[in-house]
């Protein structure tokens, strides 16, 4: 199996004529997680819609081997999972286990599997009895589990997260990080948490006005003050 | 009563039963129609915004503003929902917002909740849509012209409305039109007043944050032509037939009709039950008694069986 | 913030919170069909139908106290059938001198009037006992038991799951025009500003809900994107109606018909 | 002018029962800035909101040597500025001039008062060229900012802030940072951020469910290891 992401050349403008990616390219190894960093409207968020063809601009993104484009789109989104800044947002069923079954269900897969696959995505995040709660009388942290737990019954290779950790207090926040140290999947992770980005992420790829200014060794680039200074970011201490 | 601003929730009860049918019929054929015209100009798009947009509206109903003496002006959103989103749009929108609140609230009953769709999803729609576009044909796609159809839409569309949820309580023998048309279309006038302002201060403030969602100011939406038509003769039918209807001593005659033909529903059945299969019950005092001691037995044979129950269930818990 | 108290479920585990949803929705309106048929002053039937409902909320075990607390929000609506006391025409028990007014009160007046309200009030018993026992995803997957259009219940579910969400929204929005509602300590000075002001910041506030709705649903409409969706709604399968749900349902009509049957007979 | 908060034995349940505050007693002397922080669900929020009247609960509480109650809610909302956590939620109005004149306005002060208000304290947060700029197209780090600004319009004599650095970029979070630095009020602010307590208050109070549980030097707290680890709550590095 290929669970890689190669992007090259991407380069993509709202249709307001913003340019939000400038000739962007990257390539993502199997089992590989990714930080990806930079200040407000670098086009991080922009950048991970391309990766399921939720947006489309020029240039080509491969996603397991596959170029993403109207014909693969099923399959793709079979593959990548998304998960989104706000869990409320990602939890749009009332009952959290139509929300875990959403996935498999649209994938037209029989229900035996879709039980199962429900049943292995809450356990893998530690949620199995959540199953028939209320989405909306959750906490904060359990929402974002919930939110990982919907794309996992997917069974992604890859998994592509937009700020994670963003509101969490510290203790969510540790199960957080721990439960994404624990996944065995290929990870690209748009986050402000330069701590996080610190203990979790071997390589870091800092993007600014839809460039990427830095890719590299986290321990490397974390060390470089003038270069995070110039791109709003900053050392975790 | 609690969360919705304006009395205009018919509960259950207040209408006869073949007024609430009649509206059942006549609200499933509409919303079914509305269905489709979105599902064709919206596509996968509807489930989100049409979701996201009701419950906006249920909780736009929560912002007031204090007017005097502790009383406030409030949203209903007919016009606003209208105005933002086309009329089929919005009849969807209001009758999830209505269903709501029947369904969660007892906002309305489940019963009349086809009355209800009727009232605040089909002619606050259609009236709020009328009055609009004809503002505008008037004065232009202009802001001014926005602002000022916003306001004759929301105050329509809670008027008519209104009208509306009377003439049916007088047509079910509710309530006595001399009094009660005077009395909703006097206290919605002033409601309305508050609704325009209001959707006024609304669409002023999406008109400067982001203008491209007034958007059918411009592009008119299919089917639009018939909604306007449908407004139009719906306020005329209520504003000519309400003044009419209340100055009849009572409203009651079309109520007897239907005491009648409960009447003749009733002279079969006496045939098919002949009296001295139920002695006694004919005469009302008994009735009454019989009636009482087996409601008392109900009660008390399900009070029983609850402590039965938890009775097992503590004894099979450990 | 929460307002869980916009939620009326009552957690437990009576028979009639284990009750299928189907079951309880057919025969909640079926009871309230049933109140609206019985015609005017058929008091024993009422008897009946009150004990009826009030057995099951005590079988229900979510309190009698909070059935009738609110079920009383519904009743301002009574107001509508008031005059009926005074229009009705018929036997004249006595009469209210209002200055210079003469209203008569007539026997057939009250009676219409207590029947309305009393069947309404019994009515919005069954459906808050409903509510109060059924999680409202139940509800939904009754709706579409019912035939309620598919598009139709995923909109309604929809709404009600953001309903709370933006509830939140509205009422941290209210919090702040509070926090900010301040008088200064200057005598002479009308505070709180016009009413039209005053109309222009609240629609303001509405229509920041609308704006940020409208974001957010472009929001779900990837997520929903994301995971499959091509417009289509497709959802878990019922599962199957069981017998004991069938001869519940039977009963309960019959029962209910039966009453219908007896109101007429007794109605004079 | 008695700039101070005292709060004794305040003790507050929500509507549904769940007692969110119990016992809370603090005192906050002029000019003091102090950080409240806890778990989430701690009751962080819910103390703030009693600072003006919008809850009241069982117990009392002064701000400037007022009681807060039903007489003096007027008078206490000009003198306590509260900052919400979302800026969404604090600016209603279209335009930024709109929303930092809404506490003069509502006030009846004069209209040419009500421009020098704005003026000043856009000026303030270093956003005057924004008056005429639309709320909704601002980033996350210039809304709160003016968010700041709406209320300081109203002169308040003490600031109160809930989590004002939740979501920003580190750089934005930074020009926050200093920009309450300089602000010579009376400051309380509820915060997940333990590097931001650590150099801007310097005195914290840990919350835990409804309970004062720590008050003091926030040099001595954060070296109490234990203590932190008890209430979820983790040291800046
Ligand atoms: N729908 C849109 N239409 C037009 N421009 C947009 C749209 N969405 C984003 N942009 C712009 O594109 C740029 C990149 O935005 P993006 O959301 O990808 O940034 P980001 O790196 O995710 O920022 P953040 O850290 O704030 O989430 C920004 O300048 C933004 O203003
Ligand atoms: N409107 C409400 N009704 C009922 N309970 C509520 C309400 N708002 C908050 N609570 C509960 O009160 C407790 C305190 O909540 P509060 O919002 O004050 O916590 P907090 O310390 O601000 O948390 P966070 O760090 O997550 O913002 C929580 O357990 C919460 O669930
Ligand atoms: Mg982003
Ligand atoms: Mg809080």
């Amino acid at each position: 199996m290929h669970h890689s992401i190669e992007i090259e050349g991407l380069t993509f403008s709202y249709p307001d004529g913003h340019e939000a990616l400038n000739d962007v390219s990257l390539v993502i190894k199997p089992c590989e997680k990714v930080a990806l960093v930079g200040p407000n409207g670098a086009g991080k968020s922009t950048l991970i819609l391309h990766l399921n063809g939720i947006l489309s601009g020029s240039g080509s993104v491969r996603v397991c081997g596959m170029k993403v484009g109207k014909d693969t789109l099923g399959r793709v989104r079979a593959m990548v999972g998304l998960v989104f800044q706000s869990p409320d947002d990602q939890l749009f069923s009332p009952r959290v286990y139509d929300d875990v079954a959403y996935g498999p269900l649209y994938q037209g897969l029989p229900l035996q599997t879709v039980q199962e696959r429900v049943e292995e995505s809450l356990a893998a995040v530690a949620m199995s009895d959540y199953s028939q709660r209320i989405s909306h009388h959750l906490s904060m942290g359990e929402k974002k589990r919930i939110a990982i737990a919907t794309v996992l019954s997917m069974k992604p290779e890859v998994l592509v997260l937009d700020e994670p950790t963003a509101g969490l207090a510290p203790r969510a926040r540790r199960s957080l990080i721990n439960l994404l140290h624990e996944l065995p999947l290929t990870m690209l992770v748009s986050t402000h948490d330069m701590p996080l980005v610190k203990d979790l992420f071997p390589r870091m790829v800092i993007l600014d006005q839809g460039r990427v200014v830095a890719d590299g060794p986290t321990s490397v680039l974390m060390e470089d003050k003038e270069l995070l200074d110039a791109h709003g970011l900053e050392r975790p201490f | 009563m609690l969360l919705s601003p304006v009395a205009m929730h018919i509960p259950d009860g207040f209408l006869s039963v073949l007024v609430s049918i009649v509206l059942w019929i006549v609200s499933i054929v509409i919303v079914g129609y509305a269905l489709k015209r979105v599902g064709k100009d919206l596509g996968e798009r509807q489930v989100p915004l049409m979701g996201v947009l009701a419950a906006a509206i249920f909780a736009g109903q929560m912002l007031n503003f204090a007017v005097a003496g502790g009383t406030s002006g409030h949203l209903m959103g007919a016009a606003i929902a209208t105005i933002l989103m086309g009329p089929w749009a919005a009849i969807l929108i209001m009758t999830s917002v209505v269903s709501i609140q029947a369904l969660i609230f007892q906002d309305g009953g489940l019963l009349v909740l086809g009355a209800n769709i009727f009232n605040m999803a089909i002619v606050g729609v259609a009236v709020a849509y009328m009055a609009y576009r004809t503002v505008l044909r008037i004065t232009g796609n202009v802001k001014r012209g926005i602002l000022i159809g916003g306001f004759v839409a929301a105050w329509f569309s809670i008027e008519i409305a209104s009208l509306s949820v009377a003439m049916q309580l007088v047509f079910s023998g509710t309530s006595p039109a001399k009094l009660a048309i005077p009395a909703m279309a006097g206290v919605h006038a002033l409601i309305g007043i508050g609704e325009g302002l209001i959707t006024v201060g609304a669409l002023a403030f999406l008109l400067s944050a982001r203008p491209d969602l007034v958007k059918f100011g411009g592009t008119r939406p299919i089917g639009g032509r018939l909604v306007w038509l449908v407004g139009l003769l719906v306020t005329l039918a209520l504003v000519i037939a309400s003044p009419l209807a209340s100055t009849r001593p009572d409203g009651l005659e079309w109520v007897a009709k239907q005491n009648g033909f409960l009447e003749t529903a009733r002279g079969p059945l006496y045939r098919i039950i002949p009296d001295y299969l139920v002695p006694g019950i004919s005469s009302e005092a008994l009735a009454t008694i019989a009636a009482g001691i087996l409601g008392t037995a109900i009660v008390l044979g399900v009070s029983l069986g609850v402590a039965y129950s938890r009775r097992n269930r503590q004894t099979s818990g450990g | 913030m929460h307002i869980h108290f916009l939620d009326p479920y009552q957690g437990g585990h009576s028979p009639i919170h284990r009750t299928d949803a189907r079951v309880k929705l057919v025969l909640s309106v079926g009871f309230i069909l049933t109140t609206a048929l019985i015609p005017i002053g058929v008091w024993p039937i009422y008897v009946l139908l009150f004990a009826m409902v009030i057995s099951f909320v005590i079988l229900s075990g979510v309190g009698v106290g909070y059935v009738l607390k609110r079920a009383a929000l519904a009743f301002p609506f009574v107001l509508a059938a008031l005059p009926l006391i005074f229009t009705t025409p018929g036997l004249q028990l006595f009469s209210l001198t209002l200055g210079t007014w003469e209203i008569p009160v007539t026997l057939p007046g009250v009676e219409r009037f207590f029947s309305i309200a009393l069947k309404s009030w019994i009515s919005v018993q069954a459906a808050i006992l409903l509510t109060a026992t059924t999680q409202f995803p139940d509800i939904l997957t009754a709706m579409r038991a019912v035939r309620v259009p598919r598009l139709l219940v995923a909109i309604i579910g929809l709404m009600w799951r953001y309903l709370f969400v933006l509830a939140d929204e509205a009422l941290r929005l209210i919090r702040a025009r509070a926090a900010r509602s301040g008088e200064a300590e200057i005598p002479g000075h009308r505070k709180g500003g016009r009413i039209a002001w005053r109309a222009q910041t609240a629609g303001g506030m509405a229509g920041n809900l609308f704006l940020r709705s409208i974001e957010r649903s472009d929001r779900i409409y990837v997520a929903m994107l994301s995971r499959g969706y091509d417009g289509e709604v497709r959802s878990m399968p019922l599962p199957k109606l069981e017998a004991s749900n069938w001869i519940e349902l039977i009963l309960g009509g019959g029962i209910l018909i039966l009453l219908v049957v007896l109101s007429l007979l007794i109605w004079e």
